[in-house]
């Protein structure tokens, strides 16, 4: 269908869908696809990513920053107005004082800005402001008041708009990937006056939101329609292709495919299962695999178990490595991708082709790393060794474990059982209720028994029903949980500085001083390369005592689409990727073949691009 | 009768209190660490979760909260959801929520009636045929089997064979179609199966002989006799119906996309979000204890024998 | 009239001897043959379909029950081996097998051993909680108020919100399950007992009891519950397609039993999701779960109208 | 007889019950004359109802005309097959009357409605012609006010009331034939006797012909011309009913007649019939009645007799009218002993009081309104007598029985039982003491003995209760003493009480009273649900038991003749009131108050020459004047007293001393 394209026959509807869990728009409540492609594609940040990744001007027409990267001042496009939920221009700007606003907002615990944290230590000030109001919501006499507190902002936190059009941020330390930060929802700009105005409705409806990007919600029937409409006041709307995004709610996922076939929607995505079916049919050349992405899921251990077995057993590392060669990493990754799971393994907690340094060297081809990126540890025979080396070390001739007696264990919701203080081992893989998450867990089991011997391991899958937090991390009723991370800003430090022992990641409770030494001396160091280096070591220490298990990617999902791949902005992390600029709808679906010659072309131009930027 | 009108309020009344009033207290054994999502609970710190329990009000004392719902609701304020569309008016939700279901509510009512009544009328009067052994087998599957796979499958296979959408679209009349038979699919049975029960019934009864031998035709009795007097106690139930419409059905709202009033409570219940649930609970139990409450009333008007039993005290 | 012949046959004299009155025989021919049970059963096995039904019943559960014991395959057995997921119907695994190589007759079977198993003890506690309490209720007259209220306000309280909050206070599981299902029906059960009640409680049998002195529990144990009997076997039967079908309800909104654990609700639940692609995955447990429920719902009406002295023609 | 308007010819009507056939009626035939009464009688169950709902085509949808002819205008009914055919009878020729007032008319419409319909719809008259001879005939069937009484609904009128309605709206086609299958059962005596009167004149107003069925030979003196007796699915004997009262030749008939209470003396065993009807199911060979006749002949037990002519009008089927049977001696017999004892019942009661009532009132809460069932009753009984209560349905006669057995409490007074209070919380002995010195025998045979419990469970549930034996040997050896007392099998004690027939099961409920060795029995109506031929056994067997066990009785009855026969006492009751009470015979020569009088006018004599010009005394309350002047309790004579105003008294003293003095002339 791509001759007929290029006479110019796209469409310029993008009909998706999306599914329950999508109940606000608040920009800075975020928690799903549907959510990020909203706010994405109606509110603009400080910059974007292009298609080709890199961070072009949005807002901000240009940037620049002190010598060792702690001030950074943008200068704004000037007159974007703020259009409303009927695509009009409004009184309001978008000044720098919306961005200051937009902090303020998200700097008030009240407001519960979701992913908080991830910046709290960026702006300067911005975490004792935020402390010292959740003191005083909680009762606690920090010797001010809510109103001085508030008001204190524009001295304490670092941000300030220098005039209409110059916003100025200061931060704590040097951060030279700041920009990566800036398309994060949280830097976003919100209209003061009309914030104000509508107190605490605000976006809670279509009318209740100011918009500033290539589309505004011209539609918004909770759990049924969404309609973006382009907005004719776009600074850029030149770039905007599609006249209007229309998303659809699906109470059940199983009908996307199937709409998709009778000609209801742009996009939909294939499960494995789905791929498997449409093999052999008129569909399946058009079914193309998304590309994988920055989220990592690793495996997380309970250091601190309450099953005395699997406590005993954890802590030594002979038997972590049995894990670690244990898991067949494919078998997972190809419950989502059948045809090339290989591809979808990752071995290292940092992302690949994410973190470059200034010579253009990925973080994960130092040399700490190259080798766990490079190899698959999956070997049963090792696993085995390890295994049986590790209980040579803790058990006795006859298989009973050094210390550990008959106790029962109480992992209330998640399991109640009996040890017997011998082995096998007991291990207790939490899971949730959602299929495909069972059907994971359900597998592991599998593969744990057969490659570490039914004799030597016993696994015991434990559900929780309501709430994961709830039922498993809070009380640690897990032994051993399966669990995703995305990676939040151009840094290793996005996920090591949450490991650490103290971090908010270590839901194992481990204590790792040598990798907390090391990841404080690496967040110190603004020389890139040099922080890599550090970074990468404690990486390393972490993947060699195997203290977490890192195994594969997020994304490696399969799709059928109509939209023309590699137009749209592409970036690693923020709301970038989600923002349909330049999308082309063809009428027919992007066929593997039409797939691959566009992204022979892409790659080649970022080579293209490259050479020319060095 | 003004009497029993009054009594019977009050001790509606009654009912509806005390139902909110055990699930109100029932929720407060809920653990609080559900009010939060599992993004959030990671984010948040232990002073960010207690800051944001504080400023949404759950941790007061029980009957302080109750006395604060119940205040609020008299004031016309409905309050605001907490995790299920965050720090939205109740009433904004119900609003939109509301017409979804009310719609396909009565046409599935309307449906049901003018396909179920007539059916039953059939069955009754042929019973033992054809006609009544097909009704008995169309309400035999519709009640035996769990409604969700015949739902499903009627979704699945009738779109298909009909070429009509599988999900509803407002814009789109055709895509109603589906839903609204669904959702009438096991009411036509209701209807059919307890009209021609009572039908059946009262065709056994001494005055239809009596009716019979008086020479009346077996088609005037029927119509005259029979029907009407076999429609009493189905008229019982349509207030409630007709009330109830509103709280909409999980399985179908959620098979269609229809984002009606269905799956809302066990979507407020399973996130926890107090405030909706109180008010949804609320407001089934009013509707529901009205409904009986009218129901009675309504048989006070069509059954001449009870509006004596009244009066005559 | 000649009355010497009859006949034709001639009428000697000796035929015109006074016989002696036989009192018993004069006393016997009051006997009726008429037994309740008997003709319970005589009706109820006169159809066919009844008898067909009962042994599809017996069958099923049979072989559902000793499935296990004979069979060596492992209904949670997960194979790592990828082609044999998703694998129709073939002589090795006669239902094919499931996303995880999983045998689905295996598992059908152990599904419906335990659904039964789940719906059989939810009947159990449902009618035999509830006969008790409805042949209690209906014969105390003080606490008839109380118990409506009570009636009232637990089926007013929506059932999801006794699961939920029972999956909090108590462990996950079978238990929970049925104690959720069984915490509103068993009342509905009573009320439907305590209407019976009322009526056999103002029969003269009942005041003769009384006026010899017999004490409650033994009023109840004689006169009341053997006349539900049959009631209670019927309720029962009927019970059985209404807890599956609540089970599979469950699994939908995501409350059912853990999703490893074996049940036809949780397969049908499993096959639904992947419909569209393995039709066999949902439609072979879903053909056994509406037999099943098919053959219960029928039988239980059937016996219904077995039971009925009406109907004992 | 000129003109035949019915002709039914060897009718076979079966069933299919239980899959088993069943012969409900068995060759009988009958003649209709127009403008005649004829009445069918007969015991329950003995197919009256069946035979003449074939005559309408209104059998039950398993029951099917096996044989025979219904000639009715030239045209075989029994050979019609569709609705359509029956339309042209029903109603507008031949017009029925239910049982049940109750339950014949429409909740739900109201009564002109009812009678207006049939009206549009067999003549299509427009409505509101059709309304005025509706209201019409509302008013022929003696209803008052009927302009306003079309607009109201069934439940607005009294069982008497709805029963004229029944009748009205049968006779609103003016049909040809009206058939009333038992239409006064369900009401009581007084009423029974207006309706009665009722159907008489409209036969003579419309010309009807009139088939009147009625399970009592007593009623049918009254209207009868001519009667048929039906006796398990057969006619066995039809005549005049001067000829059936006078000449009975049928020992069936014979019997029924004998058994009667009105016809039984004080103090003397009644004819009775023994054992039970047959029943149905199995094959009758000979005579039906035979196993029941105690001369029966050998021939009654091989062949069916044929019917034998007695007169032109009157045939019996019966060997006992072959020229070589003997002649049986039965009528002769009784009037024999009838005479001898006469005068033997002199009572010499000792007058000690055992049950005293002291101004018992009791109440019942109605939809959330108290009303008094029974108010300010007062009376003692003595023991060893029969004390009785006579009144209509629903005037209390059941609650005060149940006060006394503390099944439902009272509201006021007290009740004393052996000068013991016992209207109170009693102690746990006191209790054992007091339930086993009384017990009470109830109305309803069927209802009263528990379906699902053995008969030896039924009878032992008190000894249960109060572990009156020694051992299970002891406890057996009771129950068997006490089945032996009332007649029944040891063997029937492993049976379920749906095994027996009415008077058996009556039987059952009494021995369950008397292996209590019970000094008191309350016994409440228990014969007015018994088959005619079954009433004599229980009384007798009443009677016998308090002679030999020296009991006292409270009798319950809303009949006179049978209390007549049994009681040593009556008192009357209505509305909760008791408004008279007096030795029976006192009570019999000298009623005094209005109600008393038209109870006693009721009664049915069965002599078609007495009865036929019996006239009937209608009790209406409004006679009382109780505005200003209130009634009291008050001995009027001694040991008869009467609940009357101070004018009442007046009035009731001076005709007492009339009919003293008419006594005297005499
Ligand atoms: N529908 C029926 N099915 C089976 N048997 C029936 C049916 N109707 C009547 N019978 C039987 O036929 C016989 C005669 O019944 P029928 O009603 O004529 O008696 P009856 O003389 O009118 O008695 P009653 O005085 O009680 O009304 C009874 O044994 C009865 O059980
Ligand atoms: N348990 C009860 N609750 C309410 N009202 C009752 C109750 N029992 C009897 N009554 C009412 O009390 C009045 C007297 O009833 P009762 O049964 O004593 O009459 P009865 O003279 O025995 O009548 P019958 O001849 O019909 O047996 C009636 O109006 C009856 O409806
Ligand atoms: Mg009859
Ligand atoms: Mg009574």
């Amino acid at each position: 269908g791509c001759s007929n394209n290029e006479s110019g026959g796209y469409e310029d509807v993008f009909y998706g869908t999306f599914s329950g869990e999508y109940k606000t728009i608040n920009p800075y409540d975020l928690s799903s696809v549907t959510g990020y492609t909203i706010i994405s594609n109606t509110i603009d940040g400080l910059v974007e990513n292009d298609k080709y990744g890199m961070v072009v001007p949005s807002l901000a027409e240009s940037w620049t920053k002190n010598e060792d990267d702690t001030v950074w001042t943008f200068k704004l496009r000037p007159d974007v107005y703020w259009v409303d939920s009927n695509g009009q221009k409004t009184e309001y700007k978008v000044t720098a004082d919306d961005f200051v606003e937009g902090i303020r907002y998200i700097s008030d615990p009240k407001n519960a800005a979701k992913n908080f944290r991830t910046i709290s230590s960026v702006i300067k000030g911005i975490s004792d402001y935020y402390y010292n109001l959740a003191d005083i919501d909680e009762g606690i006499d920090i010797g001010m008041t809510r109103e001085e507190v508030e008001k204190s902002f524009e001295e304490t936190v670092g941000v300030k708009a220098l005039d209409e059009y110059t916003l100025e941020y200061t931060l704590d330390t040097s951060t030279p990937y700041f920009l990566s930060y800036l398309v994060m929802e949280l830097f976003y700009p919100v209209e003061k006056e009309f914030l104000n105005e509508v107190g605490e409705d605000f976006a809670t409806s279509k009318e209740t939101l100011l918009y500033n990007g290539g589309y505004y919600i011209s539609t918004w029937e909770r759990d049924k329609l969404i309609v973006l409409t382009k907005n004719d006041y776009y600074w850029d709307k030149e770039n905007i292709t599609v006249r209007e995004i229309n998303l659809q709610k699906v109470g059940d996922e199983i009908t996307g495919l199937e709409m998709f076939q009778r000609g209801e929607l742009t996009s939909c995505s294939v499960s494995a299962e789905q791929l498997k079916a449409l093999d052999g049919t008129e569909w399946e050349k058009y079914v193309n695999l998304k590309e994988k992405n920055t989220v990592t899921f690793w495996f997380t251990m309970n250091y601190q178990s309450k099953n005395p077995e699997y406590k005993t057993f954890v802590n030594n590392l002979n038997f972590r490595k049995a894990l670690l060669h244990g898991i067949d990493r494919v078998k997972i990754s190809s419950l989502y991708e059948p045809n090339q799971p290989e591809f979808f393994i990752r071995n290292t907690i940092t992302p690949e082709d994410t973190v470059f340094d200034p010579n253009g060297v990925d973080y994960t081809d130092y040399p700490n790393l190259k080798p766990y990126k490079e190899n698959n540890p999956y070997d049963p025979e090792l696993a085995k060794e390890y295994m049986n080396k590790a209980i040579e070390e803790l058990c006795s001739e006859d298989g009973t474990i050094n210390g550990v007696g008959r106790e029962s264990v109480d992992m209330d919701r998640i399991a109640k059982f009996e040890v017997d203080g011998k082995l096998p081992v007991d291990i207790v893989l939490a899971t949730t209720t959602d299929p495909v998450e069972t059907k994971k867990a359900l597998l592991i089991a599998e593969m744990l028994k057969q490659n570490l011997g039914e004799e030597n391991v016993n696994v015991i899958v434990g559900y929780a029903a309501t709430s994961f937090q709830d039922e498993v991390f809070s009380p640690m009723n897990f032994d051993l949980v399966d669990d995703s991370y995305s990676f939040k800003f151009a840094d290793p430090s996005a996920n090591l500085e949450r490991l650490t022992t103290d971090g908010s990641l270590n839901e194992g409770g481990y204590t790792v001083e040598e990798f907390d030494k090391l990841v404080e001396e690496a967040t110190a160091k603004s020389d890139l390369v040099e922080r890599y280096t550090i970074f990468s070591e404690a990486e390393k220490y972490m993947l060699d005592n195997v203290i977490i298990i890192p195994y594969m990617t997020g994304g490696g999902s399969y799709y059928i689409s109509k939209e023309v791949p590699f137009l749209t902005p592409k970036g690693q992390f923020g709301l970038t990727k989600y923002k349909m600029k330049g999308s082309k709808i063809q009428s027919d679906p992007v066929t593997v073949e039409q797939y691959e010659k566009l992204k022979a072309q892409h790659e080649e131009e970022i080579e293209k691009l490259f050479q020319e930027g060095n | 009768m003004k009497k029993y009108i009054f009594k019977r309020s009050i001790q509606s009344l009654i009912t509806i209190w005390i139902v909110i009033f055990v699930v109100f207290m029932l929720l407060r054994l809920m653990p609080t660490s559900g009010y939060f999502t599992r993004d959030d609970y990671l984010t948040m710190t232990e002073e960010m979760r207690q800051a944001y329990l504080k400023s949404i009000g759950v941790l007061d004392p029980p009957l302080t909260q109750f006395k604060n719902f119940i205040v609020n609701i008299f004031n016309g304020d409905l309050g605001r959801s907490i995790t299920v569309y965050p720090r939205l008016s109740i009433t904004t939700i119900l609003k939109e929520k509301i017409g979804y279901s009310a719609v396909f509510g009565f046409a599935s009512i309307v449906i049901s009636m003018g396909l179920g009544i007539p059916m039953g009328i059939l069955m009754a009067r042929y019973k033992g045929k054809i006609v009544d052994n097909l009704g008995t087998f169309y309400s035999v599957i519709v009640r035996a089997v769990p409604s969700l796979i015949y739902l499903f499958l009627f979704q699945v296979w009738v779109s298909k064979i009909f070429d009509l959408p599988m999900l509803f679209y407002k814009d789109r009349p055709e895509s109603w179609i589906l839903p609204a038979i669904s959702m009438s699919l096991s009411s036509i049975a209701w209807y059919a199966i307890w009209l021609r029960r009572f039908m059946v019934d009262e065709a056994n009864r001494d005055y239809i002989k009596f009716a019979q031998v008086k020479g009346l035709s077996e088609s005037y009795v029927m119509r005259k006799h029979v029907l009407r007097n076999a429609f009493v106690p189905i008229a019982i139930g349509i207030p409630s119906d007709l009330l109830l419409i509103i709280s909409g059905s999980l399985i179908i709202e959620n098979l269609y996309s229809i984002p009606g009033m269905g799956g809302l409570l066990i979507d407020s219940i399973k996130q926890m979000d107090n405030n909706l649930v109180q008010v949804l609970v609320l407001i089934y139990s009013v509707l529901s204890v009205l409904g009986v409450f009218l129901g009675d009333l309504l048989i006070v008007f069509i059954d001449p024998r009870i509006r004596l039993t009244e009066s005559e005290d | 009239m000649d009355k010497m012949y009859y006949n034709g046959t001639e009428l000697p004299d000796d035929l015109f001897d006074e016989i002696p009155l036989d009192e018993q025989l004069s006393e016997e021919s009051g006997y009726s043959n008429y037994s309740y049970w008997r003709s319970t059963f005589r009706t109820f096995f006169k159809s066919k379909l009844s008898i067909f039904l009962v042994i599809i019943i017996v069958v099923l559960s049979l072989f559902s029950f000793l499935y296990p014991v004979f069979s060596n395959v492992d209904p949670q057995q997960v194979t790592l081996d990828m082609d044999k997921w998703n694998v129709n119907a073939n002589s090795q695994n006669w239902f094919g097998t499931d996303g995880l190589g999983r045998d689905i007759w295996a598992r059908t079977w152990y599904g419906t051993r335990n659904s039964l198993l789940l719906a059989l003890v939810i009947a159990l506690i449902e009618v035999g909680v509830g006969s008790i309490v409805g042949a209690i209720w209906g014969y105390v007259r003080r606490i008839d108020p109380l118990m409506i209220e009570l009636y009232n306000i637990i089926t007013n309280i929506p059932s999801t919100v006794y699961l939920i909050l029972l999956s909090y206070i108590l462990e996950p599981s079978f238990t929970t399950i049925v104690i959720a299902l069984a915490s509103s029906g068993w009342i509905v059960e009573a009320k439907f007992m305590r209407n019976k009640v009322l009526s056999l409680r103002e029969s003269e049998y009942n005041i003769a009891s009384q006026c010899l002195g017999t004490p409650l529990k033994r009023i109840v144990a004689k006169n009341i519950i053997p006349h539900l009997v049959s009631l209670i076997i019927m309720e029962a039967a009927l019970t059985v397609p209404y807890s599956i079908g609540s089970e599979v309800f469950l699994g939908f909104v995501g409350l059912g039993l853990p999703l490893d654990s074996v049940t036809l609700g949780n397969m049908v639940n499993q096959g639904r999701a992947n419909f569209m692609l393995y039709p066999y995955q949902m439609l072979y447990p879903t053909l056994v779960l509406c037999i099943i429920t098919i053959s219960f719902y029928i039988v239980g009406n059937k016996f219904a109208d077995a039971s009925d002295p009406k109907n004992h023609v | 007889m000129e003109n035949k308007i019915l002709e039914v010819k060897n009718i076979v009507i079966k069933f299919n019950l239980r899959g088993k056939i069943l012969t409900a009626v068995r060759n009988s035939s009958l003649d209709l004359f127009k403008g005649e009464t004829l009445a069918i009688v007969g015991e329950s169950g003995s197919g009256k109802s069946v035979f003449t709902k074939s005559f309408v085509g209104m059998l039950d949808k398993n029951g099917w005309i096996d044989e025979g002819e219904i000639i009715y205008n030239g045209k075989d009914l029994a050979k019609f097959k569709t609705e359509k055919e029956w339309l042209t009878i029903r109603g507008k020729k031949i017009a029925m009357v239910f049982q049940d007032p109750m339950t014949s008319l429409n909740p739900l419409k109201t009564i002109g409605e009812q009678i207006r319909e049939v009206i549009t719809w067999h003549r299509n008259t427009p409505k509101d012609e059709a309304k005025k001879e509706a209201i019409e005939i509302l008013k022929l069937v003696g209803i008052d006010d009927a302009e306003k009484r079309y607009k109201q609904y069934p439940h607005e009128f009294s069982g008497g009331m709805r029963q004229r309605v029944v009748i009205a709206t049968a006779i609103a086609c003016r049909p040809e034939i009206l058939i009333c299958d038992e239409p006064t059962t369900a009401l009581d005596v007084t009423i029974q006797a207006q309706i009665l009167t009722l159907i008489k004149d409209l036969q003579k107003e419309l010309n009807m012909t009139v088939i009147y069925i009625t399970h009592d030979l007593g009623v049918v003196a009254n209207v009868a011309d001519r009667v048929a007796v039906m006796y398990a699915g057969q006619i066995v004997e039809y005549g005049l009913s001067n000829e059936i009262f006078k000449n009975p030749k049928h020992p069936y008939t014979k019997a029924l007649l004998l058994s009667l209470p009105q016809l039984g003396l004080r103090g003397e065993e009644l004819f009775y019939i023994k054992g039970t009807p047959p029943n149905l199911y199995k094959e009758i060979k000979g005579d039906a009645f035979a196993l029941r006749n105690p001369h029966a002949l050998k021939i009654d037990t091989m062949y069916e007799p044929p019917f034998f002519k007695v007169s032109e009008t009157h045939y019996a089927k019966t060997w006992m009218l072959h020229e070589k049977a003997h002649d049986n001696l039965i009528i002769e017999k009784l009037e024999h002993d009838g005479k001898q004892k006469k005068e033997d019942n002199k009572n010499k009661l000792k007058k000690e009081v055992l049950v005293s009532l002291k101004n018992v009132t009791v109440k019942f809460k109605l939809d959330g309104k108290q009303f008094k069932a029974v108010e300010d009753v007062s009376f003692d009984i003595y023991k060893g007598e029969t004390f009785s209560l006579v009144g209509e349905s629903g005037s209390g006669k059941t609650t005060i029985g149940r006060a006394i057995m503390k099944i439902h409490p009272i509201s006021g007074g007290e009740i004393y039982f052996k000068d013991k209070m016992i209207s109170k919380k009693l102690k746990k002995d006191e209790i054992k003491r007091f339930r086993q010195s009384v017990q009470m025998i109830f109305q309803d045979p069927m209802a009263s003995l528990n379906e699902r419990a053995k008969v030896d469970y039924i009878v032992s549930e008190g000894l249960y209760n109060f572990k009156l034996y020694e051992d299970e040997l002891d406890r057996k050896r009771k129950v068997e003493e006490a089945m032996e007392e009332v007649g029944l099998l040891k063997d029937f004690l492993t049976r379920f009480p749906h095994e027996f027939s009415g008077g058996q099961r009556q039987r059952i409920g009494i021995a369950r009273a008397l292996v209590m060795e019970p000094e008191f029995i309350i016994a409440d109506e228990p014969i007015s649900a018994l088959d005619v031929s079954i009433r004599a056994q229980i009384i007798n067997l009443l009677n016998k038991l308090k002679e030999e066990r020296d009991l006292t009785y409270l009798f319950i009855a809303h009949d006179l003749s049978v209390v007549k026969f049994i009681s040593d006492r009556i008192a009357v009751i209505h509305k909760g009131h008791i408004v008279e009470l007096a030795n029976s015979d006192e009570l019999f020569e000298n009623p005094l108050h209005p109600y008393t009088k038209s109870l006693l006018s009721a009664i049915p004599i069965p002599d078609p020459d007495l009865e036929k010009n019996k006239k009937i005394l209608i009790y209406d309350p409004k006679v009382h004047d109780y505005s200003v002047d209130k009634p009291k309790w008050v001995e009027i004579k001694k040991e008869h007293f009467i609940w009357a105003n101070d004018k009442e008294i007046d009035e009731y003293l001076s005709e007492l001393e009339r009919s003293h003095y008419d006594k005297e002339i005499d």
